[in-house]
Parts: C-alpha cells; structure tokens; sequence
C-alpha cells in the first residue's frame, strides 16, 4: 500500500509552548488511522496543520508526495482532502440541500440521494441545517467533508455528543466510505467508537507520538493506561 | 528643555483627548459590542447638562461637572432599559438605532437650547517658560485621564462587579444560569459607559464650544482608538492613544494639521492590517 | 403595539404627503437657508431678517401690486439638500428668485443648477469672493473689503509681523491669500500661516506653534463651531496676541457667547452688527441701525443676534424688490438688467450699491474690537468700500456673460 | 416517594417556537442522588435541562424544588435558590481567570461571601490542577481541566443541586473516570445531588445511579443502579430498537 | 422570463408601476424620483457583501466619491470630444473598480474582517475627504480640472449624447436610463445570489474557516463580490454628480458614510428588493420630513429608525413586502 500522508519532523510552537513536536507521522492509503491521546497533547494543532489552519514552525508535510505546507488550506482540500472540525460545523442558515451543494467543490455529478440516504438525512433535505438535532448535525458535517469522495477525510470528534446508537451507526458510515476508497484520520476520545472503527492508531503525547499500534496493542500499553485511558 | 516640556505637553494634549473621547466608547463598544453612533451624543449630553447646571444655578464647576456626568447616567440607563437592551447580540442592528439616537439628541437640544450656549470660563491659570505659555487645565486633563482609566482598569479586571460584567458580556445565558440578574448587570455597565462619556462632555465643556453638534469631535477619534485598542481596551488604550497621538502630533508639528490627521488615519489602517488583535493583543500575547 | 406604532406611521406620513396648499398669484421668492445643522447658529437671524423685509413691503402694498410670498426649505446645512431644494424651488414651486446658502459649498452646489435654469439667485453671505456670474448677485461682503481696511490697520497699530490661522478649505486658503497679499503690499511680513481641518476642535499644538513664531497680529480665519473653540484654549493658555478676523463676532456672536476673557483683543471688519447702534450714539449710522433694530426686535423678540448676514439678507430683498420696481417685471433677463443698471438701497448700515461688472455690493465696514470682558468698541468706519477686485480683474458681467469663481491666483483674465 | 425530595418535575411540556420539545414529562430526585439522563440526540435531553433552569420558558407543568414551585421564576434567581449548572461544552469565561470563574457566582451572592475561603480550599483540593493554574485565563485549559472548572465554578455556592449536560463529552477517558468518581464523593460526603445527562454508557454506569431513558420529550422508562451495573448490559437496556 | 415574473410578482408589478410613472408625474417629480433612485446602487452594493456575505463596509462613500471625481475630472478634461460624457464613465468605473480591487486585496488578504473592515473602509473614505477639502488651491488642477477643494467641482457635461435630442440623462431618458439599471443590477445581483459563488459567500458570512476547508478560496470570492460593491457605488456616485451637475469632498464624509448603512439595514439588508425600495423610501421620507417637520423633521426621522429597528429587526420594508405576500395569496408564487 502507498503511503497517503507523511510529516517529518513537524513542530508548532505557540509564544514558548511547544504544542506540536518534531512529530514524524505517516498514513498508508485505505487505513482508518485514529490520533488519541489526553486532552492538551496536540491532537488538534496536529490536525490543523495538516489542513493548513496553522503554519508550521518546521518540518514538511507530504501529501501523495507533495510538499503541501506552504499551501493554503482550500488548495490542500483541492487536492484531494476533506475535513471535519471538532464542533459540528454546518452552515446553519443553508438548507441540508444547499449545504451539500455547497460541498460540491468540484462541481462532480454527485447522487445527493445516495448521500442523504447513507446519513439518513432523507426527511431533512429541506430544513435549515441550524435547526437538525446534534447527531444529524455531525452526520451532515461528515457527508460535507467526505460528499467529493476526497482521498483523505480528517474527522475531529465526529461522535462527540452522540448516543452509543448514534456512534455505531457513525463507526458503519465510516467503515463503508473507507471500502470506497476514502483513507481515514480521526481524532477522538471516544473509546468505543474507537474499537469499532480502527485499522491503526496513534497515542500522542505532549506533542510527541507516545505509542502506535493496533486497537488491542493501544489498549494494553501500560503506559497509554496511565497518561490517557485510567484503567487500573 | 523647554522644546522637550512642548514636546510632552503637546503629546500628552493630544493624548488625553484620545483617551478621553474613547474612555466611554471602550465600555459600549469595546467590552458590549454596541456599535454606538450616539457616542457623540451621550458627550453632548454631559456637556450640556454641565454648562445648563453651572449657568442655571449658579453651581461651582466641578459640582456642575458632576451634575452633567449623573445627568449623563440617567439618560444612559433610560436609552438601555429602552432600546439598547433590544439589541444586545445584533451589534449591526446597533448601528441603525443608535445612529436614530443621535439624530434626535443633537436635534432635540437644538430645539430645547437654541443653536448655542453661553460658554464657561476654562478653569485654574495659565503658567510661562521661556516664549511659551500653557494652561493648567490641560495638565490636569492629561493627568485626570489616565487616573480615570486606571480606576476603570481596576473596576473591569479586579472587581467583583468587574468579574460579572466580563462573564455576562461573554455569556450572558450561562452567567444568568450562575444567578447573575444579567439585565442589572448590563443597565450599570452601560450606564457606566454613558457616564464616562459624560465626564468627557463635563471635562471639555469649558474649553469648546458649547453646540448640540459638540460630540462629533470625539467620534471618529473615538472609534479609532478603541478599534485599535484590541480586545481588551483597558489594557490597550494607553499604548493605542499613545501611538496615534504621537503620529498626529510629530507629523502635524513637521507638516500640517490636514496631513496630521490623514497620517492618523492611515496608521489606523496599518494597524488594524498588521496587529489584527489591537495593542491589547500585542500585551497579552493571546494565541 | 406593531399595529398601534404602524398607525401613526403611516398617518403621519399621508399628513405630510396632502399638506401642500395652493396661493394665489404672488412673487414668489425661493429661500434656501440651513434652518438646523452646524450653521444655524448664524442662519437663523438671516431668516428672520428675509420675513422682516416681506412683511415690511407687503405692508406697504408690495411690489407691482403683487405681494412678496416666501417658499422656504430647511435645507440642515446639507449640501444634498441644497440641491434637491434648489430643484424644487425652481421645477414645482416656479419662484421668481432664489436666496440663501451659508456655507461657500451649498452655493456651489446649487449654482449649478440656478444656471442651467437660468434662475436668479441672491448670495447673502461674507464669503471668499470671486464669484463672478451672469445670475448670482451677492449682498454679502467680500475679502478686499474686510482685509484691506482691517490689516493695514491692525499692523499700524501693533506691528508688520503677522501671522495666519485658517481653515483648511476653501474659504480659509483664499482669505489667508488676501491677507498675505495686503500684508506684502504694506511692508510687513508673514511670520507664519498654519491651515487646519474644519474637524480639529484641539489647539494645543497650534498655539505652540504661533508662540515660537512670535508675531504681533495673529489673523484667526477660522469656520464653524469646532474652530471656534480656539479662541478659548487660545485664552487659558494666555497667548495675548492681537487678533483680527473677518469671520467671527459678525456671524455667530462669538463675543457674546463665550465667556470672557475668550475674545478679548479681537479685531472685526464687518459690515453690520447689532451693536453698531449702541457703540456709535449718534450720526447717520446710529440711528438706521437703531431703527433697524427696533423693527427687527419688535418682529423678533427673543432673536439672541442680529448679526452681518441678517442685515445682507434684508437688504437682498429689498434690492430685489427695487429692481423689479425698476423693471416693470419679474422676468429674470429684465431684473438682471435693473440690477446691472446700478441699483442702490439705503439699509440698516447706510448705502449699499450693486457693482454692475461683478454683480457685488458695496458696504459701510465698521472696525470693530472686542476688549476687555467682551466689551465691544469701534474705532473706525470705512465709507463705501468698493468690491473692486473681481471688476479690475477682467470679470465684466453685463458685457460678458460668465459663470465661474476665480481666485486672486487664478483671475478671469489669465 | 421518600419524605426528603428535592427536585420534583410535574408534566412539564415546552419547546421553541412553534415546536414542542418536551412533552409531560416528569420524575424527581431526592436529595444527595445522582440521577442520569440518557436517550438519543434530538430527543429533548439538552432542552429538558434548560426548562428546569429557567433558560427555556415552561408552556404546562410544574418544577418544585425544595417544596417550592420555581417555573415562574427566571434563572439567576433559580440558582440563587441553589441550583448549580454545569453546561454542554463547559462554556468557560474566556476572559476571566480561573480563579474569577470559580468565584463568579459567589459576587452575586452576598449571603455567601464568609466562609468563600474555606470553600475555595475544598475546591482545590478536589481539583488541584485548577490551583495551580487559578491565575491563567479561563480559554487556556485543556477540555478536561475546563469540565473541572466548571464543576467547581457550580460547586463554589454549595447547591443543593448540580445539573451536567454532558459531562463526559470530548474528554479524555481518564479524566471521565476521575469526574465520575467525585461526583460520587461528593454527594456522599455533601449530600449534593447530581442531575447528569450523559450517553457514555461507562460513565453512566461507573455513577451507579438511576438512569431515566428519554426518547421524542417523554420519560420512556426508569432503570435502577443494579440493572446498569455493566455496561454490556446497560446498552442492551437503554437501546431503543426499532420502535 | 415568464417564470422570472412568475416567481417575483411584487417586484414586477413595481417597476411596471416605476415604469408608467412619468405619465402621471410633472417634471419636477421625475427628477425629483430619478434622484431618490441615484442612490439605489450604493445600498445594492452595501446589501450584496454586508446583507449576504456579513462584511460591513462603513466606507462604500470612498467608491461614491471616487466614481464621481474621477468622471468629474475625465469629462472637464476633455470637454468637447466625441462622447466624452460617455466614454469617460467607464473609465471612472474602470479606476473605481480597480480602487475596489485594492482596497479588497488589502482587507481581505491582509486578514482584516468583521468590525475592522467598517473602521479601516471608513478610514479610507476620511482620508479622501481630508485630502480634498484642502484641494482649493490651484495646484490642484488635473488637466483643466480643478478640484475646488470643499466647495466642490462642477462643470462636467451632462452623461449622454449631447447631439440628440433625448439622448442626454436628463428628465425622462435620465428616468428610464436609472430605472432600467436598476432592474439590471437587481436581476444580476439575484443571479449572483443564486449562483455557486453566491452560495460560497452566503455561507462565508456563517464560517469562512469552514467554506475554505471545502476547498474554495474564500479571500477570492469576497473580493469578486468587493469589487461589484464597490462598482455599485461608483455608479451611485456618477450618477448622482451627473444629477446635480456638482460633487463635493462631504459626500464623503462621517454623516454620508453613515446613510448607506442605515438605508440598508432599515429596510431589510438580506433582500434586494427590499433594499432597493427601502433606500427610495428613505430618502423620499427624510426629503418629505425636511419640507414639512421644520425643527421637527430630523428627530422625526431618529424615531422612525430607532422604533423599526426596535420593533422590526429584520428591516420595515422587507417586513411590509413578507406581510403583503403572505395576505395577498396572488402575490405568492
């Protein structure tokens, strides 16, 4: 399998706190890679300046084997990404419809149907995205990120707030998008989303990557148990 | 020695008017978001209710001064309990309805006060170096100036009264579910607002002219200096009137007034453009 | 609440919509005057003195039996407005004359249209000069006659070092060119000239600025209530300098206004004052102005002012009515020729004569000096001072129909 | 029922606008229980919370706490009376030190500015890293140092009663376990009750409480502490398949 | 077509009212009319980015006052060329289009939004008016036109062909010429709405993190829709000199900076229709209070606005035009 996504040596620093640190990372095409680890690690800087919300201090970012650090954020999605920011972020004041439009970036013949109905968003298609309930809130927002069938989706917190029902559901939207040849980055603290969902996953740590491995290899690291999951 | 006493009086002149037309502005726009085109206003009404108080009976100045800034109070509370609180959360809707105030104050002291009022005397002397002569009362307003917004520092970041006024601005439902009576809080931070606007009306009543239009001299100086202040205004006034000052008082000194003031617009563009956080983000360096 | 608030809305309007009532056949004069806004403060005595000489021909019958019929519009010291009532006046109230404008810029703004209507129209303000126009007549007095009997006198009595404030427009950069001029031709010297934005309302820096010059006269040409406030900080910080100006006092009594010592030690050319029959206790002048006075405050009790400008605006229309008389009628091309003839009324200041080359009057300047606690003295009377500039200058109206301003830097004939 | 209740939600219907959220629902609590509420998004769990604090505005129904009707009261004085309010999101004052979150509550109290001190120093000691940070702005904490901010800004007044919307939501499983386990402490040791809506099936079922399953605005059904004792088979409980 | 009128009767049935309107008018009123629409495309303009898009520009007058000295000082300069009062508005629109491009790539490049654009708009529009109130001096000529500082220029030709005999943009070809602008510019700012990018900036206004992390380029579409703003105003700007044969430095000044805004948002900034009759309606009201309130007429207006946005936020007009629909089941589409 290719390699999708590589850094080298990233680092971000905000005035003298080190956020991100000389972090080397790589994704292969077709994971569903999860990025865990306490609150405060730098789970989400990592994640923006993947997408290019942050600069990096140092290091470089390959994506399909370009250099994509030096560019804005909308010519990395161009590129073939998409995104999920931590809060649902769907544009409140556009219908479902007008929102998945909106995600059309590419202006692709797209069957809104299929997508609405893989998001059971079908009865909504009308309604002012402000006014869904917070789990069709999240669906929406991942359907937004992944509706150009993008190579890499980045998903922040996507079952955040969400019932275990609502989760599971979540973890086979994801699992049937990744048969589709989407690769996955997700960051979470949701453990069991975590189990249902995961090829592989990275525990990062005070900015550094703390431990990788596999769901089981995660979950029986003594030292993951300590900084992150407090089981004793 | 006497060109740097003319230096640091003709900056400190400008700077104190800087601070003092944006003193009041700070609260309403810098800390509520009101966009308050009736800034002007709420000054005209101090220094009317100053100079009325003092002619009408006969009060001693600083005693019509207060009179004015209390005045200015009552008149703030009224215009909050009235339309301001309608608009908390719509700052661009403030635009409109404040922008209405001002029109019918101004208008309103016209009809009510004739086109004029009989101006007071400046207070305290004037003292001499060398060639040159200067007025007491403009030290004592550099001074007062940054007296005033030292206290209000304080009131805002150390006081409980200051806590809550910053909790309700942020989240007034949370702050409200905490057991915070948010509309009080906000009718005294407005109000506080208004009187500082009016003690900028009491202060300079005495040296200008006293015309219903009065308050348009401080507006636009106003809004540049809480705009470039940053979020924080109380931190970021100082150095923010301080630059501005400085620009509009060297380039006025080497060229002209008009060319002063154009330099003071453009360093507010370049301000806005290179520190987008204000001079209170440059102090508090927030992330 | 909505429903009540829409009510009033809406029949407050429909009363302003139906409220234009029809007159009989009249002369109908136009007047356009900034009732409210940053200049009502010298207007609103005009306005006044425009009713009183209305009602004064009317009273005695009018002119060619027809009566005198004011159609009058706010227009807020908004240049905006003036065009939009200049348009009004001239396409649906059809008035035979215009009159007003305080500001130089609200006469620009509707020159333009009193031309392409070819309408007439009477300025009646003390102004920068230069306005040289086949329809536009000014009662107003002009530079040439308020600085050169000013500054010569000023600078024989303190000294030839002069110095000049104004305002930075138009008004300002033209008059301080005069004064310039006249100091030059008098063998004194400018020592400084400083031009400051009508928005400056703070001193400080300029009264530095005059006091590291040192001059013996300081010309203070400053516009509008936010320059006014110099004279103020002027005095707390004790400048002491003489001041002479062609502005205030004669337009917005400055002098009663401010508390003393504010204005003490200024110099005023104007052609008329309320104070002209008080301060000179008998003669010619004393008693038109006492008379004039007497009507005007019978009329007018509680008008704080009279100042210059009401008593330009007195005498435009009764210039006007005498040039109708003389006509026969009051079609415009007929009433600009009386006018041109050489029309004279003899008003609250003594004579006053329209140049027929520049379409300008000639004025009585009275000297005027505020002294101690504001107490208004005036040494000296200048007899029938000519506009003679615009005329020598090359600007001959009825020979050659023009319709511009010029500058002493920019004169017609160039 | 048992003698000491505290809270007491009669047929409580409201909504926004034109919609009704919450349909006759009702339940109590008695005092020092924890209580969870738990059921899908979009079910009325968030607007249930806010009726009870006064933020949302009762149409039908009745809220008694302490024997005392307070649905006509507004929400500063509901949580005068002694109701503490954990949000969703934690909605820390960004601008405000942690020290001045924490006390906020307390400047408008004026009963309870004696003994504030010693109050801040239990605080402290349930939540040390909140001392050690007490001088630094509210926006700069991680998620779970702000959820426990949150905790002590309500605990700061001792309430009766503590609601948390979704308190487990995007923290780190540690410091889930670490709240879940003061809560207990606390309504053991202060005989504060606790409120809690939460979907985090371990979380619910680490708190050993009752938990009330709520599905479109109505109370569904209650289970007991035993029956969620594991979480294999609490999610089999509060699953609502296929209606 | 037919279904363009279908979907906007109201719309339609005002401008066919606009459009018969000279029959029964004199001429005065035609002016008068042609002068309340002159102000029309600044407020456009003003709805287009800060009604849609969520950037409030409190400095549109900057492209007001531009567009109408720079036809000014083409058209003095070269008075009696062929079509000179033609040709010399595009190029006023051309420099004032390319100040908008400018004045766009500096704010929104630079990283400047919210309240700061209005300041830094605002700013601008105070540093052209400073500059040119002190023009009065002959140095400041450009060619043979002077800027006459604060008195204003005039003295350009009337917009048109000067040969024929309505061909020049005065009564009734002035009327039309505005009248038929107006409804171009209202049909093409709907399209813009409707289009992509008027959907990418309408939702620029909710989180332009999240529109670029769509992949658009978010500056690129604010400053498209900058620039047609900015050419709104402009032609505001010439028409209004071209109205009343004279432009002034306080055209753009606190008090005309101020006007668009409140037009706007009084009548109803998230429609243009709304906006465009609002905008006639407001400054017919105000000319109509200033005639008859006297003293009265200025607080008159201050109650006016401060009770519409007190009782009806979303604007008076737009609530009228929703209230008339929504009773006359006709209208409805």
């Amino acid at each position: 399998m290719a390699t999708i996504l590589e850094t080298q040596s990233l680092t971000k620093k905000f005035g003298g706190f080190t956020a991100v640190d000389e972090v080397s990372f790589n994704v292969q095409q077709g994971e569903i890679r999860f990025l865990i680890g306490p609150n405060g690690a730098g789970k989400s800087t990592f994640f923006k300046l993947i997408i290019g919300n942050h600069e990096p201090n140092s290091g470089t970012i390959l994506f399909k084997n370009l250099n994509i650090e030096k560019l804005k954020m909308y010519e990395r999605i161009k590129l073939g990404m998409g995104v999920k920011f931590q809060t649902p972020s769907v544009f409140s004041e556009l219908t479902v419809l007008e929102n998945l439009n909106l995600a059309n970036n590419l202006n692709q013949l797209i069957n809104i149907e299929n997508v609405l109905k893989d998001f059971s968003l079908v009865n909504e298609i009308n309604i002012l995205a402000g006014d869904l309930s917070h789990g069709k809130k999240q669906w929406l927002d991942i359907a937004l990120a992944t509706l150009s069938k993008p190579e890499l989706v980045f998903l922040d917190e996507p079952t955040a707030g969400l019932s275990f029902e609502e989760t599971e559901k979540t973890s086979e939207i994801v699992k049937k998008l990744n048969k589709q040849g989407i690769t996955f980055v997700i960051v979470g603290h949701d453990m069991d989303f975590v189990k249902q969902t995961a090829s592989k996953v990275s525990v990062l740590h005070l900015g550094k990557i703390f431990f990788e491995g596999s769901v089981s290899e995660v979950l029986s690291n003594n030292g993951v148990n300590d900084i992150y999951l407090g089981i004793s | 020695m006497i060109m740097l006493f003319n230096i640091v009086y003709q900056f400190g002149d400008a700077l104190s008017f800087l601070l003092l037309s944006a003193i009041g502005l700070a609260v309403i726009f810098g800390m509520m978001k009101i966009i308050n085109l009736a800034h002007g206003e709420f000054i005209t009404v101090g220094a009317y209710g100053t100079v009325v108080s003092a002619k009408a009976f006969n009060l001693p100045l600083p005693i019509a001064m207060a009179f004015g800034v209390i005045i200015t109070i009552i008149f703030g509370l009224i215009l909050e309990k009235l339309i301001i609180r309608h608009l908390y959360g719509r700052p661009l809707d403030s635009v409109v309805a404040t922008w209405g105030i001002s029109l019918i104050v101004s208008q309103s002291f016209l009809v009510i006060f004739g086109p004029s009022l009989e101006g007071l005397q400046t207070p305290l002397g004037n003292f001499k170096l060398g060639d040159y002569s200067y007025s007491e009362y403009r030290i004592f307003l550099i001074f007062f100036a940054f007296i005033l917004l030292g206290l209000l520092y304080i009131l805002f970041m150390k006081t409980s009264f200051g806590t809550l006024a910053r909790a309700t601005i942020e989240k007034p439902e949370i702050a409200s579910s905490m057991g915070v009576n948010i509309s009080n809080v906000y009718s005294v931070t407005f109000a506080i607002g208004a009187g500082l606007a009016g003690i900028t009306g009491a202060l300079y009543a005495p040296t200008m002219t006293v015309v219903p239009s009065i308050g348009q001299a401080f507006i636009v100086s106003a809004f540049i200096t809480v705009v470039t202040a940053g979020a924080s205004p109380f931190i970021g006034l100082i150095p923010a009137a301080s630059f501005l000052s400085a620009v509009q008082t060297s380039v006025t000194f080497y060229y002209k007034a008009t060319i002063g003031i154009i330099a003071l617009l453009f360093s507010v563009i370049l301000i806005i453009r290179f520190l987008p956080k204000g001079f209170s983000g440059l102090i508090t360096k927030e992330k | 609440m909505k429903k009540i608030i829409t009510l009033i809305i809406t029949s407050f309007l429909s009363i302003i919509l139906f409220s234009n009532v029809l007159f009989a056949e009249t002369i109908k004069l136009g007047i356009l005057e900034d009732e409210t806004g940053n200049f009502a403060i010298a207007v609103i005595p005009k306005i006044h003195a425009y009713e009183l000489a209305v009602k004064e021909i009317n009273a005695k019958g009018g002119v060619l039996g027809k009566k005198l019929e004011i159609v009058r519009y706010d227009t807020q010291s908004d240049n905006t407005r003036f065009q939009e009532f200049a348009r009004r006046l001239i396409e649906k109230d059809k008035v035979d004359v215009v009159f007003g404008a305080f500001s130089s810029a609200s006469r620009e703004a509707i020159r333009p249209i009193i031309d392409k209507a070819k309408m007439l129209y009477f300025y009646n303000n003390q102004y920068e000069g230069g306005v040289c126009d086949k329809n536009v007549f000014v009662t107003g007095a002009v530079p040439e006659q308020q600085f050169s009997t000013l500054v010569p006198w000023l600078m024989e009595k303190y000294g030839k070092n002069v110095y000049t404030i104004a305002a930075d427009y138009n008004f300002g950069q033209i008059s301080a060119e005069w004064v310039r001029q006249i100091v030059k031709e008098n063998g004194g010297t400018m020592v400084g000239e400083e031009f400051i934005p009508l928005d400056v309302s703070q001193f400080s820096q300029t009264i530095q600025k005059i006091q590291a010059a040192k001059p013996d006269v300081l010309m203070t040409l400053m516009v509008g209530a936010k320059q006014a406030s110099f004279y103020e900080q002027q005095a707390a910080a004790g400048l002491g300098i003489p001041m002479g100006t062609s502005v205030n006092v004669g337009q917005a009594y400055e002098h009663r206004r401010f508390a003393p010592p504010a204005l003490e030690n200024m110099y005023v050319t104007v052609n008329y004052i309320e104070e002209v029959h008080s301060v000179i206790t008998s003669g010619e002048y004393h008693e038109k102005s006492k008379d004039f006075m007497a009507r005007f405050k019978a009329e007018y009790p509680d008008e704080p002012y009279v100042n210059m400008e009401a008593a330009n605006a007195y005498n435009a229309i009764n210039i006007y009515a005498l040039a109708v008389e003389k006509a026969g009628t009051t079609e415009k091309a007929k009433v600009i020729e009386a006018l041109e003839s050489g029309i004279s009324f003899d008003g609250p200041s003594g004579v006053v004569s329209i140049d027929p080359k520049s379409h300008h009057g000639s004025h009585t300047i009275f000297l005027v000096e505020v002294g101690k606690g504001h107490k208004v003295s005036i040494p000296k009377v200048f007899k029938d001072v000519q506009p003679y500039w615009l005329g020598e200058a090359g600007c001959n109206l009825p020979e050659k129909a023009d319709y511009s301003q010029y500058t002493p830097s920019k004169p017609p004939k160039s | 029922m048992k003698k000491d209740v505290l809270l007491k939600i009669e047929n409580v219907n409201s909504g926004y606008g034109s919609t009704t959220v919450i349909n006759n629902f009702s339940f109590s609590l008695n005092k020092s229980q924890i209580l969870c509420i738990t059921g899908r998004n979009g079910m009325g769990k968030t607007t249930l919370i806010k009726t009870i604090i006064g933020l949302i505005a009762l149409r039908s129904g009745s809220i008694i706490f302490k024997n005392e009707d307070i649905s006509k009261l507004n929400s500063s004085s509901r949580s005068i009376k002694g109701i503490g309010y954990v949000p969703q999101g934690r909605e820390i004052f960004s601008s405000l030190t942690v020290e001045q979150n924490i006390l906020m509550p307390v400047f408008t109290r004026k009963a309870f500015k004696y003994g504030v001190k010693n109050k801040l120093r239990d605080i402290y000691n349930l939540f040390p890293v909140l001392e050690e940070k007490k001088n630094n702005n509210g926006s700069s904490l991680s998620g779970g140092q702000q959820q426990q901010l949150a905790i002590a800004r309500a605990l700061i007044f001792n309430p009766e009663i503590i609601i948390l919307d979704e308190p487990s939501e995007g923290i780190q499983p540690s410091i889930v376990s670490f709240i879940g386990e003061t809560l207990k402490k606390l309504s053991n040791s202060f005989d504060t009750a606790f409120l809690v809506v939460e979907q985090n099936i371990a979380f619910i079922s680490q708190l050993k409480s009752d938990c009330i399953l709520v599905n479109k605005g109505s109370n569904v059904k209650t289970l007991t502490a035993s029956q969620l004792s594991s979480v294999e088979k609490a999610r089999e409980l509060l699953s609502l398949e296929s209606h | 077509m037919l279904n363009l009128i279908k979907k906007n009767k109201l719309p339609f049935i005002s401008f066919l009212i606009l459009s018969f309107f000279p029959i029964f008018i004199d001429s005065y009123y035609l002016s008068n009319i042609s002068y309340f629409m002159c102000w029309t495309f600044i407020s456009l303009g003003l709805a287009l980015i800060w009604g849609i898009g969520g950037v409030l520009s409190f400095g549109q007058t900057v492209f007001f006052g531009l567009a109408g000295y720079s036809f000014a000082v083409i058209s003095i300069n070269f008075l009696g060329v062929v079509g000179v009062g033609i040709w010399s508005v595009f190029l006023a629109l051309l420099i004032t289009s390319l100040f908008g491009l400018i004045v766009g790539y500096f704010l929104f490049y630079g990283g400047i939004y919210d309240v700061f654009i209005g300041i830094v708009t605002l700013a601008i529009t105070l540093v052209l008016e400073t500059f040119l109130q002190q023009t009065a001096g002959p140095e400041y000529t450009i060619g043979t036109a002077r800027l006459n500082g604060f008195n204003g220029m005039q003295g350009m030709p009337t917009i048109g062909f000067q040969e024929l005999k309505y061909g020049r943009l005065e009564g009734f070809t002035q009327y039309y010429f505005i009248l038929t602008l107006a409804i171009l510019a209202l049909i093409l700012l709907y399209k813009f709405k409707n289009s992509k990018l008027g959907l990418i900036f309408l939702a620029t206004k909710e989180d332009r993190n999240r529109v670029a992390s769509l992949g658009y380029n978010v500056q690129k579409v604010q400053l498209i829709a900058f620039v047609i703003s900015s050419l709104l105003a402009g032609i505001s700007g010439i028409l209004y000199t071209n109205w009343g044969g004279y432009i002034t430095p306080s055209s753009m000044g606190l008090v005309s900076a101020a006007l668009p805004v409140v037009w706007v948002a009084a009548s109803g900034k998230k429609d243009f229709f709304s906006v465009f009759i609002g905008t006639i309606f407001l400054v017919w009201l105000s000319q109509m209070l200033a005639i008859n309130g006297a003293q009265f007429a200025i607080i008159a207006m201050g109650l006016i606005l401060v009770i519409s946005t007190r009782f009806f936020p979303d604007g008076i007009i737009l609530m009228f035009k929703n209230k008339l629909i929504e009773k006359v089941k006709w209208l409805q589409s």
